[in-house]
């Protein structure tokens, strides 16, 4: 067992602070980390700080190198979302461009797709949105509706999507489809490159609880692709899923490391804010649970540790990580409704009239999408069951 | 035994429930998070005219001198669509304050306008270090010639429907007194951002504010937990209304939404979640039923009753409301449907007028497990 | 809303009460509660006890008074439960045989069956068990295997039940058998009133995990019934199934009554019980415990008492009552479990050396049996949720 | 990084493993509790041979001088199979407190034969009030000429597999103090009845039995908290043995077991339970190993790694063995299945030497949360 960096280690995470320092937006590291509200200036302040990070090369580190990336390792990739954490970077505005798509051209796009896209996917000219869930396949990625048919030597994509990261900011999207109806529900399916930017796609934004509005629903209407936009084969989608999910070797580094991040506000909040009078820490309740949060937080921190030690020593993760979302999105609702309840009355201010600087009730609100995106903790559940436990499988499985 | 409302109350419920579905359910609480406040005093003469607003108020200041279940069904059903109003702030708190502390001049000043729904009542009583129950109020309460002058700050304070009067607390000096301010007194009002955006909240700023002494000088707290035994009462319909909705908001949903080729009620990670909602609905509206009962009829029990309801359902109306948007998905989080607005309710509830751990404590003390009494935890949390 | 009862049931209360005061077992009522060891002992006491209340009149208060009962009223017995709970009476040993066995003869038992059973049933000279459960069939009694075969004109019955309370001391059965091979699941069931005394019955005990032996299993080989021994219909058990369950008017009213008396032991214990020299109710945490406990037992309390008001009104239990045994059950548990918690070490102590009288270990450890006999909560929850909200069914039914 | 246990760590415990499996895994525990404690000293000696009970003693006195993570394996192996003995004890908490506090001679006394399992060492703390750091003992050591006399009564001390000596806690004029008493110089000796029958404890009375003083007097309870860091870290292992095992079982009957035609872990309710289990079985795992590397390596976390290791286990086993009977349905209820047993050993673990809230309030005391040191709940809890 052991827990120190490899000095290469140290001064890669030196050299990344250093860039940071410097590079991070104005005044950000003090504190001023406001987003623009309106989309235009959102959108080019997003791609703008992409263009730095790739000006830095540092938009995308676990590329290979012929690429632009840096090769990186994944204990180096590990570090990379800690110190992004830790200066609360600005979002990645072609987060799937770079972690989803070109990895996947990298490994199965023809020349031409990885010529025309995987440049301009880490300058940030290209933002990408992911097209996978539908309103009647949420958790469920094989009722898929949306379908492809041949006309003409073009492919007319019709269909709704919903959950769509980045959409109203994308140029292009990672798109499944259905390109034939068949028994068997992992075939049939084809994943286009699909343009955005065309009269056949509409995207309207959802505003979530919490106000904000970072998915979309597109509608496809007659929308056009060609065959040089298919990923993969055919028919054979499923396959490229598949590949997809298996370039994420670092898990879900961001979330762990933002969760610790979390549970150390809370505790700031629990030391400064009084209520009643004294000081929340000082309640025997509060402390009680604070201590069972960090337990579970620090815990949950030291799985994804033991599940990236088994990747470091086998190439990669083991069945155990797949049980990493699931704990860290529940602790996550369970630490902002813990830190609701203890702020007394006041914690029903929010904004500028909150009792404590970071703002909780908005993370509270966000956190219920931790336990539904990317998979229900419900779904995550049957699958740990069946993959992990060798349960037996679901109804409708 | 019978542990039921009368059928009398189950018609008025009926009744409710109908000018409620009239009103195009939580239409009014969407208006005015639009903006859009004049539903308010819609809602309230609405209600008047069935005559709910007469109903705590005594007969001989024009009300009808009904008990608590009879606010029972009127909780329950504005609960259900969220209502946006003072309805639970007056009639549930400043009448029963009026009614027992109030002066004939001030009951007969004002209850005959609270009855004919003309006015509504609201509490400034918390000021800015958020305390339930201080030491001392920051709001001072100096003599004058004709009463008393108020200078200070209130804060956390209900304005939603424009009231008319507030009941507030000040320092005299006997100790923390209770006084009745008129709004139009009120020197300068502050609007804060709430997580319920069906409510509205001030800061509001007192000036040589002239006070109106209610009851005696000195016993503001104790008049207050006299008030909030009626208010938490009412408040627990309120909240089982809502709870009653999430349940079947959500049951009819399992059974319509479809994944993996099933209605997802049929997996029992759904069904066992809404049946362990049913479950916590089902012990909530026995147990405000009970606080109810307990309320009206003055029983012995009276205060473990309602505090005992308060403190179970404050936790299973959040817990529903959370539940609800987890079973209904991704749909669940956006704010296109009516589950997060039940679920910031439940939140803005949760420690109005105290928390759970204070309900427990005042369910222990209540009924008298301890030997020394008022024992309190290390740190006052209340 | 009315809590009070009427100047006839507190008479009934007062008659029950001082009848009670005389003829419990001697200083039964001072607290000395200990029931033989010894199987014959145990069986003697409690026949006795049985006879007790026959000779009282108190051994079948519901039953119609040609039979020999009182025709009580649904508040008599909820009366006479409360009071049997107060004293904490010895258990009936006839419990099945008065509650159900009884009571389904008088509906649908032929003449010579009400002849010869009903009055030994109540005078206690006949014990009866029930014979439900199989090793293969616990929450779910469609899965009969015991099968019963005519030949000869009598009926050969072969299989294996568990779980049948009282079967050691018993003299006949409630036996659920197949008579028939069916599609569907709810036919060729047939009840048999199976004479216990005879050489293809054979009886052993159920070690629980709490060292009591309250249950057995009972192997059936070639053990023989006539068609005298019919209940209802060949083939139609399933319906004297039904209308047996429909007789519980009063519920799960001991259970009610004795959660409400446990939780009042837990609280005399957090009342004089020290653990690191301060009375248990003086720390914050158990005080905050019980009242949580104190409100959700008291609720449930208040929801047995909607549901019999409902029964009063319509002259049958609503669909909520079957809430009623789910909560109570898990309550219980939850009671005990917080019991142990707060005890500190010591209370790994049992019986003599346990830090308060009423022993909480044996009583924790029992406790495991609520939520597992008479249907699991995991079935009550499906039952509920398919009977009450509607949902649809699980699979496999 | 590398947060996994070695190579060599895990060849041992498949050795441990093999031989708990030859021993017939819970046939042990099933002897203690039939009244067979002849199979305590041969687990001991089985023990001793593979070199377990010199691990933890350090080599000038005939010991591996090995660390904490090399004693993870050995308990989570014992404690998966319930092995009835005194080796927590013995080899967490009394080998660290000689090595620790003892004088070279009391080292060379005892811990050459604790090395090679002749010897195995116990705890008598407890006294009747139950408290764990009493303000003073009630049990008193008395100066004599050759050292102390110690007399009063102890309870609660751990003697299955009669331990040869009790490190016990006595006053003397200096305050709480330790000492080494030899077991045959105990007065009387009384058996208790245990919840957990795999476990012997007894009251045992001292009268002017000699005694040994270890390290410093009016320290003992800074002693005893110092050794609890080791011995907690060892418990914790044994408890994520016992939880492996539960979630193995379950697993395991779930899918052979069928009712309403279906393995009952096709059904959500049971498959999400074992899920649930093993989730917290994850946690423990990650928690207990973290506790051993800060105890083994001195970390400046070492006291929240345990505590906070401690205070999620003692909870997460007791959880893990209930759902474990539930899921199980009847026959879970019977004895003749070992997880009631794991039920009893959790249970019995609970409040050993603290309770949950106990390590929760360490957590964060160690962790510096508080502005004020060592505040306390209203009333002492420990």
């Amino acid at each position: 067992m052991d827990f120190t960096f490899t000095k290469k280690e140290e001064k890669f995470r030196g050299e990344l602070r250093g860039w940071l320092e410097v590079n991070l937006p104005k005044g950000w590291l003090q504190g001023d980390r406001k987003l623009p509200e309106d989309n235009e200036h959102y959108s080019k302040f997003l791609r703008d700080w992409q263009r730095t990070l790739y000006e830095g090369g540092w938009a995308a580190i676990s590329w290979p190198k012929e690429y632009g990336g840096r090769d990186a390792t994944l204990m180096e990739e590990i570090i990379y979302h800690q110190e992004m954490v830790r200066v609360q970077s600005p979002p990645l505005v072609n987060y799937i461009g770079i972690h989803m798509v070109a990895p996947t051209l990298m490994q199965m796009g023809t020349d031409a797709q990885k010529e025309e896209f995987i440049e301009k996917i880490l300058t940030g000219e290209q933002v990408w949105s992911q097209g996978y869930s539908e309103p009647g396949a949420g958790s469920d990625l094989t009722a898929l509706q949306t379908t492809a048919v041949k006309k003409d030597g073009k492919w007319v994509i019709n269909g709704q999507k919903v959950w769509t990261s980045f959409a109203h900011l994308a140029d292009r999207c990672f798109l499944l489809t259905k390109t034939s109806q068949s028994e068997k529900k992992h075939e049939g399916i084809t994943v286009f490159l699909l343009d955005m930017d065309q009269e056949g796609v509409e995207t309207r934004p959802i505003v979530q609880m919490d106000g904000h509005q970072e998915f979309n629903e597109v509608y496809l209407t007659d929308a056009i692709a060609t065959d040089e936009d298919i990923v993969g084969e055919e028919g054979k989608g499923w396959a490229v899923l598949i590949a997809l999910m298996l370039h994420e070797r670092s898990g879900i580094a961001a979330q762990v490391f933002t969760l610790e991040q979390q549970f150390d506000s809370v505790i700031e909040m629990a030391k400064t804010v009084r209520v009643n009078g004294c000081l929340l820490i000082e309640d025997p309740f509060v402390e009680d649970g604070l201590a069972d949060l960090y337990a579970r937080i620090n815990g949950a921190k030291l799985n994804y540790y033991r599940n990236i030690t088994h990747t470091l020593k086998n190439g990669r993760p083991g069945p155990e990580s797949s049980l990493d979302k699931l704990l860290v999105s529940e602790l996550t609702k369970e630490l902002f409704d813990f830190a609701m309840t203890i702020q007394g009355h006041a914690g029903v201010l929010m904004n500028d009239d909150s009792v404590f600087s970071a703002e909780m009730q908005g993370q509270y609100l966000a956190s219920f999408g931790a336990t539904i995106g990317g998979g229900t903790s419900e779904v995550q559940r049957n699958t740990i069951g069946e993959r992990i436990l060798g349960l037996p499988k679901d109804l409708g499985r | 035994m019978d542990f039921a409302l009368s059928e009398e109350q189950e018609l008025f419920r009926t009744a409710i429930r109908k000018y409620m579905n009239d009103l195009d359910r939580t239409a009014f609480a969407r208006s005015v998070i639009s903006g859009n406040l004049d539903v308010v005093a819609n809602a309230t003469s609405g209600l008047a005219e069935m005559g709910v607003t007469a109903i705590p108020v005594s007969e001989e200041v024009d009300g009808l001198g009904l008990g608590a279940l009879d606010l029972v069904p009127v909780f329950e059903e504005t609960g259900r669509v969220l209502l946006p109003g003072l309805q639970l702030e007056t009639l549930a708190l400043a009448v029963p304050l009026l009614e027992s502390f109030g002066t004939p001049a001030q009951k007969a000043a004002r209850l005959p306008s609270v009855a004919s729904g003309e006015s509504s009542v609201s509490i400034a009583w918390y000021e800015r270090d958020g305390s339930l129950f201080p030491n001392s109020f920051s709001c001072i309460a100096g003599k004058t010639e004709s009463g008393y002058a108020l200078t200070g700050t209130k804060t956390l304070v209900p304005v939603i429907g424009d009231p008319d009067t507030f009941i507030t607390g000040a320092q005299t000096a006997e100790g923390k007194s209770l006084f009745l301010v008129k709004a139009s007194d009120v020197a300068s009002s502050r609007m804060l951002s709430v997580l319920d955006e069906t409510q509205q909240l001030a800061e509001i700023t007192l000036n040589q504010a002239p006070g109106e002494l209610l009851g005696e000088p000195g016993h503001a707290a104790e008049m207050l937990k006299e008030g909030l035994l009626h208010f938490n009462a009412a408040l627990c319909s309120s909240m089982v209304g809502g709870m009653d909705e999430l349940v079947k908001m959500t049951a009819e949903y399992a059974k319509i939404r479809v994944q993996f080729n099933q209605p997802i009620g049929r997996f029992q990670a759904i069904k066992h979640g809404i049946v362990n909602m049913k479950l916590d609905l089902e012990t909530a509206r026995s147990l405000s039923y009970y606080a109810a009962w307990a309320v009206e009829t003055n029983a012995t029990d009276k205060a473990a009753a309602v505090h005992s309801a308060r403190s179970f359902i404050s936790k299973a109306f959040i817990k529903a409301a959370a539940d609800s948007i987890q079973i209904h998905g991704g749909i669940g989080f956006t704010e296109e449907l009516d589950v997060q607005l039940y679920l910031k309710r439940a939140r803005y509830y949760e420690n109005y007028f105290g928390s759970v751990r204070d309900s427990r404590r005042a369910t222990a003390q209540s009924l008298e497990w301890h030997s020394t009494p008022a024992k309190r935890d290390a740190v006052p949390v209340s």
